[in-house]
């Protein structure tokens, strides 16, 4: 018993290289082969795995309920807009700042009840999207345009080539997420990845194993809110325009979705997942009218037959080479 | 003062409403570590089939008025419950041991899922109730207008909520769910059957939404199938703002969520009057992370 | 031999205090612990013994007294920095990462002595290799001394009940430290595994590391104990060599006047 | 899960992405206009009734003998009420090569997929997008057969003021890109005239049922009339409970407020009376287009169109055609050119069409409309 759920868990663990790299080359073969449209759903479907990601490491890598995450990617979305207007600023920097800012945001407003139980969190998340979103809305001092939104007319440029045709942006986002992927996997494997599990799987055996549970708990909501804000920048100038419309709390909760139906912690899970939102219901459009219902159905049964989501974590877990054979 | 006073009147007419749903989200959270994410859907159920019971089956006999409210309420009541007994065997039960987000997300699903078939059931357009089923008496009391519905409304809900609290606290059946609510192992070794617990938690949850559902659906008239998601979203405010698992809690939440809510549209400005209910909310947390009567709740070792 | 204020003391405890909605957990709480000694702390359940960890350790603070750890005051530290100063500690009930490998949950001992940063982490810097490759090396170190070296890879909840106190006490050790404090770590071991344990704590003892313990089994207390504190209603009755203590009529009286009540207080005492 | 089942869940997956691409790659002979409208989503009936409404306008070209010879074929693109989807939807009409497209309901909707569009230079003709903003960022290749918000909001000034003889208005909005446009494109020209002052401006949240607060601190501002211009499910429960409170001042709505629930939301008698600002419905128009539009409309679905907007979409689907026609071309250059320059006073089914140079359609047709009975709004006379 012992023996073969540790052999599985490796051989998992090979399985999500191999799922990366099937991906790898699906995307590399892809655009040769669609119509712009199917490129532009795939940025899309970027744009959400950067999302998802970003989420996963906070209610995956470390447990927190975060049930408002299209708050923060509002905060970046609309830094990088508000400031592109009216100041010009190069849209790579501004991506870094509009990060800087999501996590600004992210730390002040839940550092102080980070401590709390999860379902409080949950609520003061969910409160915080409404507060941001409504905030939008009301247009204060003329900053965000209120429900029109705003204009987003300055474009990423690299070296000389502005980003602007669906297969620039194609590369953009997948290179984000390449790029996220290979962080996160550093993450994943240094004090810092696991001491965010050591926090999921039991707070206060951490803290009394000397790990400072807050400094984890804040860091993790600092870098998701911060990658969804710099993701929030990509978005701002793929649409051109954004409004409160785009950063509902429907929008959190399918986002929130997303990471457990994937299988908490697992990032095949998310990319399969949010893969899943954007083309499931495409091919269910003759269903129109009962497709949300089958989706609501599809959500319970899962937990029910599934409830590990549908690539379930598999962690790349530390080990150490040599030493005795088991 | 006369305007003052006229908030307070709306005020406390919302606030027993956020109230009486807010009971349903406190107690299965109580008993089970749950935040049932569809209870803002039994709530909007309650108000749908309260609407097809008056317009379909009791528009034609000549029943006197307050039966017929009576009947529409009490069918209703019913349905709610049997469905939200339903929800608990199907959605919930079997992921009992499957850590709490599953059955976040299940409940979730459950929200969406009765949100569309409400939708598919009575159409995506808004419905009224008849116009002859809801009492439109009012009286001006020294300027403050004060209707028959906010009457009933505010001393229906007060007389559920009373009731509930003598229920919890004196019955057995109500010890039982206190005894569940601190722990469910233990509860099963003083002889208490847990499932049954959760059952009657369900049943007095959405009973009490459904209420609520009718109530509103007389005093309003509109109903439409995204309702449940706002009132949910509010009363679940309500329910941490009191404390969520403590049954005044919840009433307390209530009422105050709702004053405040009025008193915030009423002095201040109605576009920014969210932003100032959930302000307080994480003002609250941070500086009574328990809620207003919430005990230190024990952290599980 | 007086321990007050004596230079070998580790840790010292002076008139601690703390109250829970005006039940007294402990009251005017007193103790000394030699550096390099084994020490005990021994009373019938709900005596406080664990509230006296969890204040020691900073999941509670004290509402008075004084407590010093190495010279310095350890009253207003988090958790986490108590056990940088170096104290480590045990639960009662196991709390492990259960789903983790026994490896990870050693090494996270070693979080509180790595510094790499988000920034170094990201990088994979030379510095935070080194520290890592060490802090792997004092983890193998302590599933060694613990003998479960062979289970490294093996998640810690399918490990036998023996194993998981072994685990807990190397994941304890790996955060290098100068006390270490065991709550009942014979509680619920058979009679072989038990010696197995006073052999271990022993050599933890010889190694440097100063032990104290709350215990149960008076074997074992008496067996590894160099001395013996005894504790009944929040209070230190008695305090001496395990033969003193052993022949204390007070400490009679309270083990043979109270039967066995009900630990819930102990329990709740562990609770926040 | 083991290797290989994830490796045969991948396969499956890539497979039903190459099924749904090969849907789309098939080859086009006839003229091809794009249509883009909610036909999922919180607007679908609207969505619905623009292409019903499209439909028919085709469907006699087509009998007709079609365009240059050719037959014209609708590309439908869901937007389902969301920005996202709506870019989306836009990229596709451009991969799809439609001569032109036209669309869409929702202001804020119609913004992303106008960027697209006009980067991509293809001619594109909102039908239920009223927002200002859309036609002040200079798009060239924008273009709308509705009415901007701020025609709507003048006339209600002026109706205000010197039918009403209001000298004390009040005006609530729900906060959507719509009903905020329409209160700020009333309020401007209030404040301009000077002929009556903005006692009270408030907005309500949408999904809410309570507004007793707001309506009690308007109250006391003491309007001679009240302005709402956000949807008709608010506004019959805003009527209502205004009465309830003791407000008698006249209650005039919006063009979203036309619609028979707010009836039987605010219940008959308090309906009565109420006033609303907006386009003529289609029932309502007087040109011999629009009879036969809807005598055909009431053929084929057993009922007029309820709201104005998919009229303006059969319009917008005319016009483009029209500007095909008479240049015998589908550069989108020349059909651009030709509408903003040379199609004057085309006759549509909703009156003349003619297009300014930013792209908004010339004239303005508003009428007061009237709630007489149960699901009856009469022009006012």
């Amino acid at each position: 018993m012992k023996t073969e759920r540790s052999r599985m868990s490796r051989m998992s663990v090979s399985a999500n290289s191999a799922f990366l790299m099937v991906l790898a080359a699906f995307l590399i073969v892809f655009p040769f082969f669609v119509s712009d449209y199917w490129i532009d759903v795939c940025v899309f479907w970027g744009i959400n795995v950067l999302l998802g990601l970003s989420l996963n490491i906070i209610v995956g890598e470390v447990g927190l309920f975060n049930m408002g995450h299209t708050a923060f990617y509002a905060v970046g979305a609309y830094t990088a807009a508000i400031l592109s207007q009216r100041f010009g600023i190069n849209m790579w920097v501004l991506m870094l700042l509009s990060g800087v800012a999501a996590a600004i945001a992210g730390n002040v407003l839940t550092a102080p009840i980070m401590h709390l139980r999860g379902d409080y969190l949950l609520m003061v998340t969910v409160g915080l999207n409404e507060i941001i979103r409504i905030t939008l809305i009301n247009n204060p001092f003329g900053l965000t345009g209120g429900p029109n939104g705003l204009i987003v007319l300055d474009q990423f440029r690299v070296f000389g080539r502005v980003i602007q045709s669906p297969i620039d942006f194609y590369v953009l986002v997948w290179g984000c997420v390449a790029l996220l992927l290979f962080a996160l996997f550093r993450l994943q494997r240094s004090r810092i990845g696991r001491a965010w599990n050591y926090v999921r799987e039991d707070a206060v055996a951490a803290e009394s194993t000397g790990i400072n549970t807050r400094w984890a708990k804040s860091l993790a909501f600092m870098i998701g809110a911060g990658i969804a804000g710099a993701t929030g920048t990509i978005y701002a100038t793929k649409m051109m325009v954004i409004s409160p419309d785009s950063f509902t709390f429907a929008a959190s909760v399918s986002l929130f979705a997303i990471v457990i139906l994937g299988g908490t912690g697992s990032i095949p899970g998310v990319i399969l997942a949010s893969g899943a939102m954007m083309v499931l219901p495409e091919l269910m459009r003759d269903f129109a009218q009962y497709r949300m219902l089958f989706f609501g159905l599809a959500m319970v049964l899962m937990m029910i037959f599934r409830p590990q989501g549908l690539w379930p974590s598999t962690r790349w877990s530390t080990r150490v080479k040599g030493g005795d054979a088991e | 003062m006369v305007f003052f006073l006229s908030q307070m009147v709306n005020g406390l007419t919302v606030g027993a409403v956020y109230a009486l749903i807010a009971l349903g989200y406190t107690m299965v959270y109580g008993v089970m570590r749950l935040i049932n994410f569809a209870h803002g859907d039994f709530f909007m159920m309650g108000s749908y089939l309260g609407y097809t019971v008056l317009v379909t089956f009791l528009a034609a006999v000549g029943l006197p008025l307050w039966l017929v409210l009576l009947i529409a309420t009490a069918i209703a009541t019913l349905g709610v419950a049997l469905l939200g007994v339903f929800v608990e065997r199907v959605a919930y039960r079997p992921l009992r041991r499957s850590g709490r987000l599953a059955a976040v997300v299940s409940a979730l699903g459950v929200s969406q899922f009765l949100q569309n078939a409400a939708m598919l059931i009575w159409g995506a357009r808004f419905q009224a109730y008849p116009p002859w089923a809801a009492p439109d008496a009012a009286w001006n009391i020294g300027g403050v207008s004060v209707s028959l519905m906010q009457l009933l409304i505010i001393g229906i809900s007060l007389m559920l909520m009373v009731g509930l609290y003598l229920f919890v606290q004196r019955t057995t059946a109500g010890t039982a769910i206190r005894a569940t609510a601190i722990d469910h192992d233990t509860a099963r070794l003083m002889g208490i059957n847990v499932n049954s617990v959760i059952t009657l938690i369900f049943i007095i949850g959405p009973a009490l939404g459904g209420i609520a559902g009718v109530l509103l659906g007389l005093y309003y008239r509109q109903i439409h199938f995204t309702v449940g998601w706002s009132y949910g979203l509010k009363a679940f405010t309500a329910a941490i703002l009191g404390g969520i698992g403590n049954i005044p809690g919840a009433m307390v939440g209530g009422l105050l969520l709702g004053i405040l809510e009025m008193l915030g549209a009423g002095y201040i400005s109605a576009a920014w009057k969210d932003v100032m209910v959930f302000g307080i909310l994480i003002l609250l947390l941070i500086f009574r992370p328990t809620g207003i009567l919430g005990e230190r709740v024990a952290e599980k070792v | 031999m007086t321990m007050a204020g004596s230079e070998t003391a580790m840790l010292s405890l002076a008139g601690v205090s703390k109250s829970f909605g005006g039940l007294k957990a402990v009251s005017d709480f007193s103790l000394d612990i030699a550096k390099g000694s084994i020490t005990s702390l021994i009373g019938p359940n709900g005596a406080g013994k664990t509230t006296v960890f969890n204040l020691i350790t900073g999941i509670y603070r004290p509402d008075s007294g004084t407590m010093r750890f190495d010279g310095a005051s350890i009253m207003s530290l988090l958790p986490h920095q108590v056990v940088e100063t170096g104290i480590a500690r045990t639960f009662q009930t196991l709390r492990l990462f259960e789903n983790l490998t026994c490896f990870e949950n050693v090494v996270a001992g070693q979080h509180c002595r790595c510094r790499a940063g988000f920034i170094a982490c990201l990088l994979n810097t030379a510095a935070r290799r080194r520290e890592e490759e060490k802090a792997f090396k004092l983890a193998e170190e302590a599933l060694r001394r613990l003998g479960i070296w062979q289970f490294r890879d093996e998640l810690a909840k399918n490990l036998s009940y023996g194993d998981r106190r072994r685990l807990e006490i190397a994941r304890a050790l790996a955060t290098v430290p100068k006390l270490l404090i065991l709550d009942e770590p014979a509680g619920g071991l058979n009679e072989q595994e038990s010696n197995d344990l006073m052999g271990i704590i022993r050599d933890i003892r010889d190694s440097g590391i100063t032990v104290f313990l709350i215990e149960h089994d008076m074997r074992v207390v008496m067996g590894i104990s160099d001395r013996v504190a005894v504790m009944e209603y929040g209070r230190k009755i008695a305090e001496g060599t395990p033969e003193e203590v052993q022949h204390n009529p007070d400490v009679i009286e309270a083990y043979l006047g109270s039967d066995e009540e009900d630990d819930e207080f102990a329990k709740a005492g562990e609770a926040r | 899960m083991s290797g290989s089942r994830s490796a045969r869940l991948l396969v499956s997956l890539a497979l039903l992405a190459l099924l749904s691409m090969a849907q789309f790659a098939r080859a086009a002979e006839p003229i091809r206009i794009g249509l883009q409208a909610p036909i999922t989503g919180p607007w679908a009936y609207e969505g619905e009734m623009a292409r019903n409404s499209v439909q028919i306008v085709a469907d006699e070209i087509n009998k007709a003998g079609g365009l240059l010879g050719r037959p014209v074929e609708i590309v439908l693109g869901d937007d389902q009420g969301q920005p996202q989807q709506s870019a989306l939807v836009a990229q596709r009409m451009i991969s799809e090569k439609v001569v032109a497209v036209v669309g869409t309901y929702g202001s804020s909707v119609n913004d992303p997929a106008a960027a697209i569009y006009e980067r991509n230079k293809l001619v594109n003709i909102a039908y239920g997008s009223t927002a200002e903003s859309l036609t002040t960022h200079g798009r060239k290749y924008f273009f709308r057969t509705c009415f901007r918000d701020d025609r709507q909001g003048e006339f209600f000034a002026n109706f205000a003021a010197d039918t009403l003889k209001a000298k004390r208005i009040a005006i609530i909005h729900d906060n959507t890109t719509f009903g905020k446009g329409l209160a700020e494109a009333a309020r401007r020209p209030i404040l301009a005239q000077g002929k009556a002052e903005v006692v009270f401006y408030d907005a309500i949240t949408p999904g809410e049922r309570d507004f007793t607060a707001i309506l009690g601190r308007m109250g006391r501002t003491n309007p001679d009339v009240v302005y709402f211009t956000g949807y008709y499910s608010e506004a019959g429960l805003i009527i209502r409970q205004m009465r309830t409170l003791g407000i008698k001042a006249p209650f005039v709505g919006g063009n979203a407020a036309v619609n028979d629930e707010f009836i039987k939301i605010a219940g008959i008698d308090i309906a009565k009376g109420a006033l609303m600002t907006q386009e003529p419905l289609p029932t309502d128009l007087d040109y011999p287009e629009s009879k036969a539009f809807v005598a055909e409309y009431v053929r084929r679905h057993g009922e007029a169109p309820s709201s104005p907007w998919p009229v303006y979409a059969a319009d917008a689907f005319k016009v483009i055609c029209a500007a095909i026609e008479a240049t015998k071309s589908t550069n989108s250059d020349v059909l651009m050119n030709y509408l903003h320059n040379n199609l004057k006073d085309y006759p549509g089914i909703t009156g003349p069409i003619s297009f300014d140079a930013v792209g908004d359609r010339e004239g303005a047709i508003y009428l007061a409309y009237e709630v007489f009975g149960e699901g009856d709004f009469r022009p006012r006379r």
